[in-house]
C-alpha cells in the first residue's frame, strides 16, 4: 500500500506524458500535434514539481512559524521551461498558418503527397 | 578583464549582439555587425583554445555563485576545440550569406536573418560551454528556435514543412534531455554535470539513473540525427536557404556529438554507459547501418544538397563510430571528424550555393557543363568532395585514417573495412555530380543564359575552407594536437572521476571550490 | 464550529449545488441559448456563494481584500462574457429554440 | 490531514487523465483546444496543490491564456476539423508503449514522493531555502534563485522569447494597414467597450503589482508581461488591431523585446564592469544585499519588458493573418 502511495503520482504523470507524446506522433493534424507537444511538456513539468513537494511544507516563500519549505529549484527549472514551452508553441504555430496558406491544408498527409517527398 | 571572462564572452557577445542587430533594422548594417560579432567570437573562441591547452580546465562562475548552487562555465580543451570550429565556420557563413541571402530570402527578412542566426550562435556556444545541465537545455531551445526559423526563410514552400518536422522532432528531442535530466536530479539532487557525475556514482544501479541516460542519449541522438532518428535532417538541409544548410550542417550537428561525447565521458562514466549498460554495442551497429544506409540513399538523389544531407547523416555515424570504440584514439578520431566535416560540408553547401545563386536549381542535370562556365565554384566542390571521399592530401584522409588506425588498434577488422566501403558510396554520389559538371555539356536551353562565375564576397570564404582542408590535410599537428587533448582529458576526468570515488574522496576541483565558500562565509 | 463556520458552509454548499446545477444545464439543455443562461449561473450566482462562504473563512487582512476583489470583477466580466457571447451568437444568424419552427427543423433535418 | 490533499490532488489527476484521453479521441480542433485550456488550468491548479505557487502563476497565464489564445486564432485560420487519418496508429502506439515502459521500470527505485529526506531537498536546495533570505534578502526563495542564483538560465530564457518572436515575424509578418481600411474589432458590441475600456487600466495595474511584488509573493517578469499583453490583447480585440497598432505600434515592439534583453545583459555587463563576475549584484551596490535587490528588480523588469512586448507583437502578427485570410 505504502508503495502506491509513494508513486501513485508520478504513474498518472507517466500515463499523461505519455498521453501527450502519442498525440504528437499519431495525430495528422498539424494543430493537434502541438496540442500534444503541450500536453507532452506540461505533464514532464508535473514531474518536476511532484519531486519538489515536501509533505507537510509550505510554498517556498518566508513567512512567520513555518520551518518546512517545499523545494524552490524545480519552480525556477520549470518557470523557464514553461516560456520555452511557449515560445516553440509560438514559432510552431506560425508554421501551421503559413503552411495552411502555402498549401491549402494543414493535414500531414494530403500535403505530403503534393510535392516529391524525399 | 579579459582574461577574466574569456569563458564567458563567446556566448555574452552574440547574446547581445542579436537584439542589437535587430535593432540596426538595416539589413547592410546588421549584416557588418553579425559578421564583425562573429569574428570577434572566434578570435576570442581562439584564445580560449589555446588557455584551455595551456591551463586545462577554465571555471567561471556566473553570478558569482559556487556551483553547484549557481551556474558554472566549464572550458576545456574539448568545448574549446569543438567552439574554435563554430565560430571559425559562423563567421566564413556569414561573409558568404550577403548575396546568398539576397537571392533565397525575402528582403524584409533580412535583418531577421542575422539575428536569428547571432542567437543560433549564441545557443550553440552556450551548449559546448555550459557545465549545467539544465542550463544546457536552455541554450539548446535558443540555438533550436532560431533554427527552425532559420530554415523556415527559404522562399521554397516546402521549408515550411521541413521546418515544421524539424520543430516537432527537435521539441520531443528537447523534452526527452529535460526528462532525463529531472530523473537525475530527482537522485542526485544537483544539475551541476560535475557534482552530477560525483553522486550518481554513488547510485550506480539504480534503474532511475539508468532510465534518465536513455532519456538523454534518446534526445541527443535526436538532435544529432543518430540513424533511425535522422528523419527531420534532410528535408531541413535541403529546402533551407543554402548558408542555412552551410552553416547547420557543418555546426549544429556536430554540437549535439559533442554533447552526447560529454554526457558519455564527464557525467556517466565509460564504465557505466559501455559496460554495465551495453551502449557501445548499439551505438557501434547503428553507426555502420547510418554509414551505409545513408551513403546508399545519398547515391540515389537527384537533388545535390539532398545528396550532401544524407551524406552528413552517414559522416555523423564516422563520429560515433569512433566514439562507441571507447578508446583514446577512437575519441580523437571523433574529435578530429567534427573539425573536419564542418570544413568540407561547409565548402560543399558553400559551392552548391553558389551554384543555386546563379543557376537556380541544384538538381544533378542542372550541374552539367558548368565546370566551364564558374570553374572556380565547381574546383572548390571538387576539391572538398575529394575531402569527403578520403583522398590523401585532404583532411578527409586525416580522418578516415585515425579512425581506421582506431578500429585495428581494437583488431576490429570488419568496422574498419566498413569505413573503407563508405568511402567507396562517397566515390559514387560525389563522382555523379562531377561528372556532370566537367563532362556533360551545358544544355542548349541554357547556352543563351547568362551564366558565371560568382562574386568574390561568396568565393573567399568558400576557397577559404576549401584551403584549410588541403592544410590541415597536410599539417595535421594543430587538429591532432588539440583533438588529442581533448580527448585524454575526457579520459582522464573519466578515470580520475571513477578512481576518486572508489577512494571516497572528492573531486579536487570542488573540493577546493567548497573549501573557498566556507572561507568566504 | 461558530456561528460564522456554519454560515460559511452553508453559503459554500448553495455554491457547489448552482456550479453543478450550472454544468448540468450545460449538457442537458437543448441549445445554444438555453445553455448561456445555464452557464451564466454558475458564473454569478455560484461564484458569488462561493467567494461569500470564502470571505467568512479569512481573518479579515489582506486575503479578505483580494477576494473582494476578484468577486468585483468576476461580476464585471462574466455577464460581460456571457452577454458578448450570445450577441455574437446572435449576429451570425443563430436562432432559439422557438424562433426555429419545427417545420425548419424538420427540413433540416433531412 | 494529509490523507485529504493526497484524495483531491488523486481527484485532479485523475480529470487530467481523462481530459487528455479525450484529446486523443475527438476530431474537432476547436474541442481540442478548449479541453487543453482546461488541460492547463487543471495542471495550474496541481501545481497550486504542490506549493508551486510561481508556477501555477505562469501555468494559468500561459498555458491556458497565450498558448489557447495563439492555437485559438490559428484555428480560425485552418478550420476546425480534423480528417481521418490514414498511417497507421500502431507504430506510434508501440513507440509511446516501449517509452511509457522505460519511465515506469525508472520510477521503481525513485525517492518516495514528498518524503522530506529525498536527495532532491538536501544537497543543493538546502542552502536556497535557509541562506536565500539572507545572501539575497527576499522573501520568496523562487524569485531569489530564478533572478540570482540561476540568473544565467533566466537570461537565456528572456533570449528564448526574444528568439520566438524573431521566429513568429520572420514567418508571419505585421502587416500595417491604413486605418478604416476594414471593419475590424467587435465595433457593435457596445456593452463590451464599455467594460474592456474600464477593465484594462486595472489589468495593467495588476501587472505592475504583480512585476513589483514578485519579491515578496508569487509573481515577478514573466507574469507580469503576460498579464500585461493580455490587457492589450483584449484591447485589440475588442477595438481592432488598427487602433491597437495607435497605441503601441509592431516597431516598437520589436524595440521593446530588443531593449528588454540588453537592460538584463547590461545588469551583467555592468557587474563585469565593477570587476565582478557576469550578472554578480553583490558588485552593483557597496553592500551586497541592496545590490541583489537592485539588480533583481532592474533583471525583472527586463524580462518583463521583452515578455510584454513579445507576447503582444506574437499576437499582432497572428491576428493580422487571421484579419487578411477573413477578408479574402
Amino acid at each position: 500500500m505504502s508503495f502506491i502511495l509513494d508513486y501513485y503520482n508520478y504513474w498518472i504523470v507517466v500515463f499523461l506524458m505519455m498521453a501527450g507524446f502519442y498525440i504528437v506522433i499519431s495525430a495528422n493534424n498539424l494543430v493537434k500535434k502541438i496540442v500534444g507537444l503541450n500536453i507532452f511538456q506540461t505533464s514532464v513539468f508535473m514531474l518536476y514539481i511532484s519531486m519538489g513537494k515536501v509533505t507537510g511544507g509550505t510554498a517556498p516563500i518566508v513567512a512567520e512559524g513555518v520551518t518546512q519549505y517545499s523545494n524552490p529549484l524545480p519552480h525556477v527549472l520549470i518557470l523557464t521551461a514553461i516560456v520555452v514551452g511557449v515560445a516553440t508553441t509560438a514559432v510552431g504555430l506560425a508554421l501551421v498558418v503559413r503552411i495552411k496558406r502555402a498549401y491549402g491544408t494543414v493535414e500531414e498527409n494530403e500535403f505530403d503527397n503534393k510535392d516529391d517527398v524525399i | 578583464m579579459l582574461e577574466q571572462h574569456l569563458a564567458a564572452l563567446p556566448i555574452i557577445l552574440p547574446l547581445i549582439a542579436a537584439p542589437i542587430a535587430l535593432i540596426l533594422g538595416r539589413s547592410v548594417l546588421s549584416w557588418g555587425f553579425a559578421t564583425l560579432v562573429s569574428g570577434l567570437a572566434f578570435l576570442l573562441s581562439w584564445q580560449l583554445l589555446s588557455a584551455a591547452l595551456s591551463e586545462g580546465v577554465i571555471s567561471y562562475a556566473v553570478g558569482g555563485w559556487a556551483p553547484p548552487w549557481g551556474i558554472e562555465l566549464r572550458v576545456d580543451a574539448a568545448n574549446a576545440f569543438v567552439l574554435l570550429a563554430v565560430t571559425a565556420i559562423s563567421t566564413l557563413v556569414l561573409v558568404y550569406s550577403k548575396h546568398s541571402i539576397e537571392k533565397e530570402v525575402k528582403a524584409t527578412n533580412h535583418t531577421l536573418f542575422y539575428t536569428a542566426h547571432l542567437l543560433c550562435l549564441a545557443g550553440l556556444s552556450g551548449i559546448l560551454i555550459t557545465g549545467d545541465a539544465f542550463n544546457l537545455f536552455v541554450f539548446l531551445e535558443i540555438s533550436s528556435l532560431a533554427t527552425y526559423t532559420l530554415v523556415s526563410l527559404a522562399s521554397d514552400r516546402r521549408c515550411l514543412t521541413a521546418a515544421f518536422r524539424y520543430l516537432v522532432m527537435g521539441t520531443i528531442g528537447a523534452t526527452f534531455i529535460l526528462i532525463g535530466v529531472g530523473l537525475l536530479y530527482m537522485k542526485t539532487g544537483t544539475l551541476n554535470m560535475l557534482d552530477l557525475a560525483e553522486r550518481i556514482d554513488l547510485y550506480d544501479s539504480s534503474r532511475t539513473i539508468n532510465t534518465g541516460l536513455a532519456f538523454i542519449m534518446v534526445g541527443v541522438s535526436i538532435k544529432l540525427a543518430l540513424f533511425p532518428l535522422h528523419m527531420w535532417l534532410p528535408p531541413a538541409y535541403t529546402h533551407a536557404p543554402s548558408a542555412v544548410s552551410a552553416f547547420l550542417a557543418s555546426t549544429a550537428t556536430k554540437v549535439a556529438v559533442y554533447v552526447m561525447i560529454r554526457f558519455i565521458f564527464t557525467v556517466f562514466g565509460i564504465d557505466h554507459v559501455f559496460v554495465d549498460m551495453g551502449m557501445g554495442i548499439i551505438l557501434m551497429v547503428l553507426a555502420v547501418v547510418a554509414i551505409f544506409k545513408c551513403s546508399y540513399m545519398a547515391t540515389v538523389q537527384s537533388n545535390v544538397k539532398t545528396v550532401l544531407a544524407y551524406s552528413s547523416v552517414a559522416q555523423i555515424g564516422y563520429m560515433i563510430l569512433g566514439l562507441s570504440l571507447v578508446s583514446v584514439s577512437g575519441l580523437m578520431a571523433s574529435m578530429i571528424h567534427i573539425f573536419n566535416h564542418a570544413l568540407m560540408k561547409g565548402a560543399l553547401f558553400m559551392a552548391v550555393g553558389a551554384v543555386f545563386y546563379r543557376v537556380g536549381s541544384v538538381e544533378i542535370k542542372d550541374f552539367a557543363g558548368l565546370g566551364r562556365k564558374m570553374p572556380l565554384t565547381m574546383a572548390a566542390f571538387t576539391i572538398a568532395g575529394l575531402s569527403i571521399i578520403g583522398v590523401p592530401l585532404t583532411v578527409g584522409f586525416v580522418s578516415k585514417w585515425y579512425l581506421v588506425s582506431a578500429a585495428l588498434e581494437q583488431d576490429q577488422w570488419l568496422v574498419a573495412a566498413f569505413v573503407l566501403v563508405g568511402s567507396l558510396f562517397a566515390v559514387m554520389y560525389i563522382g555523379r555530380v562531377i561528372e556532370a559538371a566537367y563532362f556533360q555539356k551545358l544544355p542548349e536551353s541554357r547556352s543563351s543564359e547568362d551564366i558565371k562565375e560568382v562574386s568574390w564576397l561568396m568565393l573567399v570564404p568558400m576557397w577559404v575552407l576549401v584551403i584549410a582542408n588541403i592544410y590541415f590535410g597536410i599539417d595535421t599537428s594543430l587538429t591532432t594536437e588539440a583533438a588529442n587533448s581533448a580527448s585524454e582529458w575526457l579520459f582522464q576526468t573519466n578515470n580520475m572521476l571513477e578512481n576518486k570515488v572508489m577512494e571516497g574522496e572528492v573531486l579536487e576541483g570542488h573540493a577546493i571550490e567548497e573549501k573557498a565558500q566556507e572561507v568566504s562565509s | 464550529m461558530d456561528f460564522l463556520d456554519i454560515v460559511s458552509s452553508i453559503l459554500l454548499l448553495a455554491g457547489v449545488f448552482f456550479g453543478l446545477s450550472g454544468a448540468v444545464g450545460l449538457f442537458r439543455f437543448p441549445d445554444f441559448f438555453t445553455r448561456i443562461h445555464a452557464a451564466s449561473v454558475t458564473d454569478s450566482i455560484a461564484a458569488i456563494l462561493i467567494i461569500g462562504g470564502l470571505l467568512l473563512q479569512t481573518s479579515f487582512d489582506l486575503n479578505t481584500a483580494k477576494l473582494v476583489f476578484i468577486l468585483l470583477f468576476l461580476l464585471v466580466t462574466s455577464p460581460t462574457a456571457s452577454h458578448a457571447l450570445a450577441k455574437s451568437a446572435r449576429h451570425g444568424g443563430l436562432l432559439t429554440l422557438a424562433e426555429s419552427s419545427p417545420q425548419d427543423k424538420q427540413e433540416s433535418a433531412k | 490531514m494529509a490523507e485529504f490533499i493526497d484524495l483531491v490532488l488523486l481527484a485532479m489527476l485523475a480529470m487530467l487523465a481523462l481530459t487528455a484521453l479525450r484529446i486523443i479521441f475527438l476530431k474537432d480542433l476547436f474541442a481540442v483546444v478548449m479541453l487543453f485550456g482546461i488541460y492547463s488550468f487543471l495542471s495550474a491548479l496541481i501545481f497550486l496543490n504542490l506549493d508551486a505557487v510561481d508556477v501555477a502563476f505562469t501555468e494559468a497565464s500561459v498555458g491556458a491564456g497565450i498558448s489557447t489564445v495563439l492555437m485559438l486564432v490559428t484555428l480560425a485560420m485552418t478550420g476546425r476539423k480534423e480528417k481521418q487519418s490514414t498511417h497507421s496508429s500502431l507504430l506510434p502506439l508501440f513507440v509511446v508503449l516501449v517509452t511509457g515502459a522505460a519511465l515506469i521500470y525508472g520510477t521503481l527505485d525513485m525517492p518516495p514522493f514528498g518524503h522530506p529526506d529525498n536527495p532532491v531537498h538536501q544537497h543543493v536546495a538546502p542552502r536556497y531555502i535557509e541562506e536565500s533570505p539572507k545572501e539575497v534578502g527576499l522573501p520568496n526563495m523562487v524569485t531569489s534563485v530564478l533572478a540570482s542564483y540561476r540568473g544565467f538560465d533566466t537570461l537565456g530564457e528572456t533570449v528564448v522569447v526574444f528568439s520566438a518572436v524573431i521566429g513568429v515575424l520572420s514567418l508571419l509578418g505585421v502587416r500595417r494597414k491604413k486605418k478604416k481600411d476594414l471593419e475590424s474589432g467587435l465595433e457593435t458590441h457596445r456593452v463590451l467597450h464599455v467594460v474592456a475600456k474600464n477593465i484594462i487600466p486595472l489589468v495593467i495595474l495588476f501587472a505592475l503589482y504583480v512585476q513589483f511584488h514578485g519579491d515578496f509573493g508569487p509573481g515577478g517578469g514573466f507574469q507580469a508581461g503576460v498579464i500585461a499583453a493580455a490587457a492589450f490583447i483584449l484591447y485589440a480585440l475588442v477595438l481592432g488591431l488598427p487602433k491597437a497598432f495607435a497605441v503601441v505600434g509592431p516597431r516598437f515592439l520589436q524595440w521593446m523585446a530588443a531593449a528588454g534583453v540588453l537592460l538584463y545583459a547590461s545588469v551583467g555587463l555592468y557587474s563585469m564592469y565593477k570587476g565582478g563576475q557576469f550578472l554578480d549584484y553583490n558588485q552593483l551596490a557597496a553592500d551586497p544585499i541592496a545590490g541583489q535587490h537592485y539588480g533583481i528588480i532592474i533583471i525583472e523588469l527586463g524580462v518583463g519588458i521583452t515578455v510584454f512586448a513579445v507576447m503582444l507583437n506574437i499576437f499582432y502578427a497572428f491576428g493580422s493573418q487571421a484579419e487578411r485570410s477573413n477578408v479574402q
